[in-house]
């Protein structure tokens, strides 16, 4: 499976999910810039973690506006992927291509921890071999990754089973004290319809060798480079 | 020519810090304050001539990137070269 | 000169902080009154923060050299070898006195400098470090401080993308009116692609890049001078405003110029700025340089050349070029958004020729300016106040009636107590190398490609400064490096930051010179080289002087990271050692600060010998795969120490001890002494590190059992201390943040 | 009554912010932004009668709290109830 990186002005999780592609999972990867619109050549574009544009206005606001971004929607319909992590996850909803909106952390301080997710859904081709209710272990690192999005928006995310992680305690439990930054009821990550946008706010590439304390982040990607094969390396362009 | 535009949070939306703030100054003694918001203000020179073509632009310009429809508002004020604001 | 410079006066000189003499001195060297700008030059160069002048002779005593080292002092950072091809950078800066008019700005602008100072060298951050000191806790000043300082170190780091991976936080009364604010940083080069601050090549062009200036923190002096009376408002400097998106730009940018060779030489453009920078970049390489000024980037109108040259701005670099490379430097900032201008070029008749719109407005031979800066050797006074503090007797006050009690309270005492509140503030992976994250005795990096890591590690306890700045010296680099032992490294070179009161006090400056000679000597025995450093003097309000603080900032080299131990217990069932020697003192402890509120007495000696000794057995216990945690007794002595290898690690875990008596038992579990390290063995290993111990020939003892959910603690058999690890964990916990929560 | 406060930048201190704002106005094609700051406002319901008294207690409120004093310039406007705003 081939994989680009985007890096925008200011991305800092650039290089972590190249490593973890390229040297840990041993897939073709490469870094796309940010005025680059040519992705034939690619099936998963990754949008790291950083601070595009230094976060200023909105995190990111400007980024969501640059032309990689404008040229996704095209690469999601020829049955592309993207992952969106951290900043990339703010990107997404800037760009309209997710639901929602990342506030600043209630607490009004930056957070960089340890969190756990607990699995809502288990058929998105980001998480699909993994049980429903599974507990994955990823940190996070954010100043705004509290999830919003309106009443009828969170009911079409539920009806759709677009939400994908939500933080919980590491027996399972999706409650309050496990809720790093007041996301609303506890949301993480959610996907796009079709499942094929998958935005969310922990780092799954620092959490994807044992020395880094963990190794559930790979399961995304395994599920991922899992999925196209068994689809018969589906991707049309 | 000058204009501002104001972006908020959308009623309905929790404004934390405003809360904070709220709470800091009930702290000092400012118990008259009954609600908060904070919002941004862009004050901005520009270079242009026509008031309501300028306020057709800034408005596009809101919608466009400076603020996010999900969770916020905006409003456009222009002051025209020296003159008073003029409300949206 | 412009028309619209003032005159240049011996009360103008006076007015920017030159004395008389320097300021005829400047007269002679020119053989003629210097002009406007050519005096705030001098003024800015022969300042105490560029010039070192009331430090130099006493910095010159430290040992700077080992056979690892391939930059030592004089540059914008020092660098060691790894091995590997691998090259490691590493500096400390203060921002105190900026951080304290404007604590997040000022905090923020602090971690831009030295992340500056370390890609200046072609190498890429990979991790900062934060050493803090504040003055009262309870006071709401030190709060709004504290609340500034974080999270301006948050925000500038986390968005240029560094991890923080470690840093102290400690309170005393005396920083109430003048709080530290010390940055490290390590960077990772190649060791055969090292750049330095030389403007080499005569004729090569000069390159400003990065941010626009503005009036930003242009010399205070200004302000002093008359002359801007009218106007003054426009005139006034301004304070440095960070900008990490900008800075982020300048790392990217630069490091492609850099790898593709275009770069000769490049400083950054930090105290002093373009003053600093157009004078030191030739006097280093023998050259001199000529600048155009009406070419620099402004974002403010009506700048004077004055101020041009002084601006303070953030987030600037100054580059030589290779002649021809020009338009290939002009791409690679194109690319990152950044200005990238060429302002002057590198000639060689050893002069700085600053013209604004082709006017010469200074010229002056750069040695002059450098070199040539007045050295002193000022009086030193050992204090009449050392006496009294010495004769204290700690163990003439009441033996506290409530062991548990005590413990408690030093647990929850704000500079003992978990400083998660602080550090879970900031990124600590990013880069994906942190393999011990900061919450244990020091942080701990991988090198990605090869089997080695890093640890690194700020240390210093003032009060063992204040009441013997020799041995206190020394003992912050002894615990440094104890730090990185009880990590399993083995320490490869001191960065310092010494923080002290004004050094035209004999008393501050013989603080200064024994702070030195301890630093010196503890290198010596330790055998670890200082590569690069920071002075920082006047840290003081009112005549008030802050507490002597020399930071010891310290990186080492584990050979295989595998070997990378942290502080706490892990398992139910390992032996408790004690590793060193039983000499321990209540004097300058934690236990008198935080029961008594007192700074008095005398600190245990610190034997050099021992302490080296110790180090090698603990990282040769760990080496051969014995030891399960290690921790160092600092503050708090050594029941602290335990409580904290209980409840620091991520599952809490109890431990039942019996220490050996040392007279009284606060002695015994709060007394304070160099060289001594709490490990953890395993069963299967306990024959083996016993034997082991014996061949290192420390003094070393069993003392307990980890496991159970309680910490108990006994001393000839009868039990002082037995809390639940809710309870301890509880205080340490919540220590800190009830101060800033 | 209502009431806003503005805190910006004072004049000379980088907006580092307001320049990448600017910056991707004109990527988005908006080149008649000359210059533009960013800036927080302060929206509040106050329980208070007297303009000048209220005006009095947020010119307080702002050099205690609200702006920071080394960096922030302040105004403080005045909204009666219903009514058009009356600068400072
Ligand atoms: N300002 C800070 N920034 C980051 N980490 C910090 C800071 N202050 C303390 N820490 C971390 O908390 C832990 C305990 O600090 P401290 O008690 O000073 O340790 P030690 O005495 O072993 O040097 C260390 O891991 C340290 O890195
Ligand atoms: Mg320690």
């Amino acid at each position: 499976m081939r994989f680009g990186v985007v890096i925008f002005p200011g991305t800092w999780s650039d290089c972590d999910f190249h490593y973890v592609i390229g040297e840990v999972l041993r897939q073709p990867v490469k870094y796309i810039w940010h005025r680059d619109t040519d992705l034939r050549e690619l099936d998963c574009m990754i949008l790291p973690g950083g601070f595009s544009y230094g976060d200023y206005l909105r995190a990111g606001a400007i980024a969501g506006r640059s032309p990689v971004v404008e040229a996704l929607p095209d690469f999601v319909a020829r049955g592309g992927f993207v992952l969106g992590s951290c900043n990339g996850f703010q990107i997404l909803c800037e760009a309209g291509m997710l639901p929602g909106a990342l506030l600043r952390n209630e607490c009004l301080q930056y957070r960089c921890q340890s969190t756990s997710l607990f699995l809502e859904n288990a058929e998105t081709p980001f998480t699909r071999g993994l049980r429903p209710g599974q507990v994955l272990k990823m940190p996070i690192s954010h100043g705004e990754g509290k999830y919003y999005a309106d009443p009828d928006t969170l009911r079409a995310l539920k009806a759709r089973n677009q939400i994908v992680f939500r933080y919980c305690t590491e027996s399972g439990d999706v409650t309050k004290e496990a809720n790093p930054n007041g996301s609303l009821e506890n949301i993480g990550g959610i996907v796009n319809e079709a499942g094929t946008v998958l935005g969310l706010m922990p780092h799954p590439e620092r959490a994807a060798e044992t020395a880094m304390g963990g190794t559930d982040g790979l399961l995304l990607f395994h599920s991922l480079i899992g999925s196209l094969v068994e689809d018969g390396s589906a991707l049309k362009r | 020519m000058r204009a501002r535009v104001f972006v908020r949070l959308k009623r309905g939306i929790l404004d934390p810090q405003g809360t904070a703030v709220k709470r800091a100054l009930e702290g000092l003694g400012y118990r008259e304050v009954q609600d908060l918001r904070v919002g941004r203000v862009l004050e901005m020179e520009l270079d242009a001539t026509q008031p309501d073509q300028a306020r057709g632009r800034l408005e596009e310009m809101c919608r466009r990137l400076l603020a996010n429809p999900v969770t916020e508002e905006f409003t456009v004020e222009i002051v025209e070269d020296g003159g008073r604001p003029r409300l949206a | 000169m412009t028309a619209a410079d003032p005159k240049v006066t011996l009360d103008l000189a006076l007015a920017h902080g030159l004395t008389a003499e320097e300021y005829d001195r400047i007269i002679q060297l020119l053989g003629r009154e210097p002009t406007y700008t050519e005096l705030g030059l001098f003024s800015a160069l022969w300042s105490e923060h560029c010039a070192y002048k009331h430090s130099k002779v006493f910095l010159r005593l430290l040992p700077t050299k080992a056979p690892h080292v391939l930059q030592g002092p004089g540059e914008n950072a020092g660098i060691v070898d790894l091995g590997d091809g691998w090259a490691l950078v590493l500096k400390m800066e203060s921002h105190n006195h900026p951080s304290f008019i404007e604590p997040f700005q000022g905090a923020a602008t602090g971690v831009g400098g030295i992340l500056r100072d370390i890609f200046t060298m072609g190498a890429r951050p990979i991790a900062t470090l934060d050493s803090l000191r504040f003055g009262d806790p309870e006071d709401p000043k030190t709060r709004y401080l504290i609340g500034g300082v974080v999270s301006g170190i948050s925000w500038y780091g986390n968005c240029f993308g560094v991890p923080n991976v470690g840093g102290e936080v400690a309170f005393a009364p005396e920083y109430q009116g003048n709080p530290l604010v010390n940055v490290m940083c390590v960077g990772l080069v190649r060791r055969d692609r090292i750049f330095r601050a030389r403007a080499e090549g005569v004729g090569n062009p000069v390159f400003y890049v990065g941010a626009k200036t503005g009036r930003d923190g242009i010399h205070g002096a200004t302000m002093a001078s008359a002359v801007f009376e009218e106007g003054a408002e426009e005139r006034r400097p301004t304070v440095q405003v960070g900008d990490p998106f900008t800075e982020k730009m300048l790392l990217e940018a630069c490091l492609e110029a850099m790898a593709g060779g275009a770069v000769v030489g490049i400083q950054d453009m930090g105290a002093a700025g373009l003053a600093c920078c157009s004078s030191e970049m030739p006097s280093r390489a023998g050259t001199g340089m000529e600048v155009e000024l009406s070419r620099v980037p402004r974002r403010e109108t009506g700048m004077t050349p004055y101020e041009i040259m002084l601006s303070e701005s953030q987030e600037r670099m100054l580059l030589v070029v290779a002649q021809g490379r020009e338009e290939e430097v002009r791409t690679i900032f194109a690319k990152w958004e950044l200005d990238a201008v060429e302002i002057g070029r590198v000639t060689g008749d050893g002069l700085l020729r600053v013209r604004m719109d082709g006017q010469l407005v200074a010229e002056v031979a750069v040695r002059a300016l450098t070199e040539e800066a007045p050295v002193y050797e000022k009086p030193t006074a050992r204090p009449g106040w050392l006496a009294a503090l010495h004769a204290f007797d700690p163990l003439s006050l009441p033996e506290p009636a409530d062991y548990e009690a005590a413990l408690l309270r030093l647990l929850a005492a704000p500079t003992i107590a978990s400083k998660q509140w602080v550090y879970r503030q900031y990124d600590q992976q990013v880069g994906i190398n942190t393999l011990v994250l900061p919450g244990s005795d020091a942080g701990v990096l991988r090198i990605k490609g090869t089997s080695k890591a890093i640890a690194v590690t700020t240390d210093s306890n003032a009060r063992h400064v204040f009441l013997d700045p020799y041995q206190g010296a020394a003992l912050a680099v002894a615990e440094a490096a104890r730090n990185l032992a009880c990590s399993g490294a083995r320490p490869l070179a001191v960065t310092d930051c010494l923080n002290f009161g004004s050094p035209e006090r004999p008393e501050i400056l013989w603080q200064f010179a024994e702070a030195i000679r301890g630093i010196s000597e503890a290198c010596r025995a330790l055998e670890i080289p200082v590569v690069s450093g920071n002075v920082s003097f006047y840290n003081e309000t009112e005549g008030e002087a802050i507490l002597p603080t020399p930071v010891i900032g310290m990186a080492g080299l584990l050979e295989d990271a595998g070997w990378r131990t942290t502080q706490w217990f892990k398992s139910a069932g390992d032996r408790i050692a004690l590793i060193g020697p039983d000499a321990v003192s209540l004097g300058g402890s934690e236990y008198l600060a935080i029961l008594d509120r007192r700074l008095a007495g005398r600190p245990a000696p610190l034997d050099l010998r021992v302490e080296r000794d110790v180090q090698a057995a603990c990282r040769a216990a760990i080496e051969a795969g014995l030891v399960s945690s290690a921790h160092d007794a600092a503050e708090g002595g050594l029941a602290v120490a335990l409580a904290e290898a209980c409840i620091s690690g991520p599952e809490a875990v109890g431990a039942e001890v019996e220490l050996p008596s040392l007279g009284r038992h606060d002695l015994t579990l709060f007394g304070e002494g160099p060289s001594r390290i709490v490990v953890s063995v395993p069963p299967r290993a306990q024959r083996h590190f016993e034997s082991l111990m014996g061949e290192c020939q420390v003094p070393w003892r069993f003392i307990g059992t980890v496991g159970d959910e309680r910490l108990t603690l006994k001393v000839g058999g009868s039990v002082l201390v037995s809390l639940s690890l809710d309870q301890i964990a509880h205080a340490w916990r919540t220590g800190f943040d009830r101060y800033v929560g």
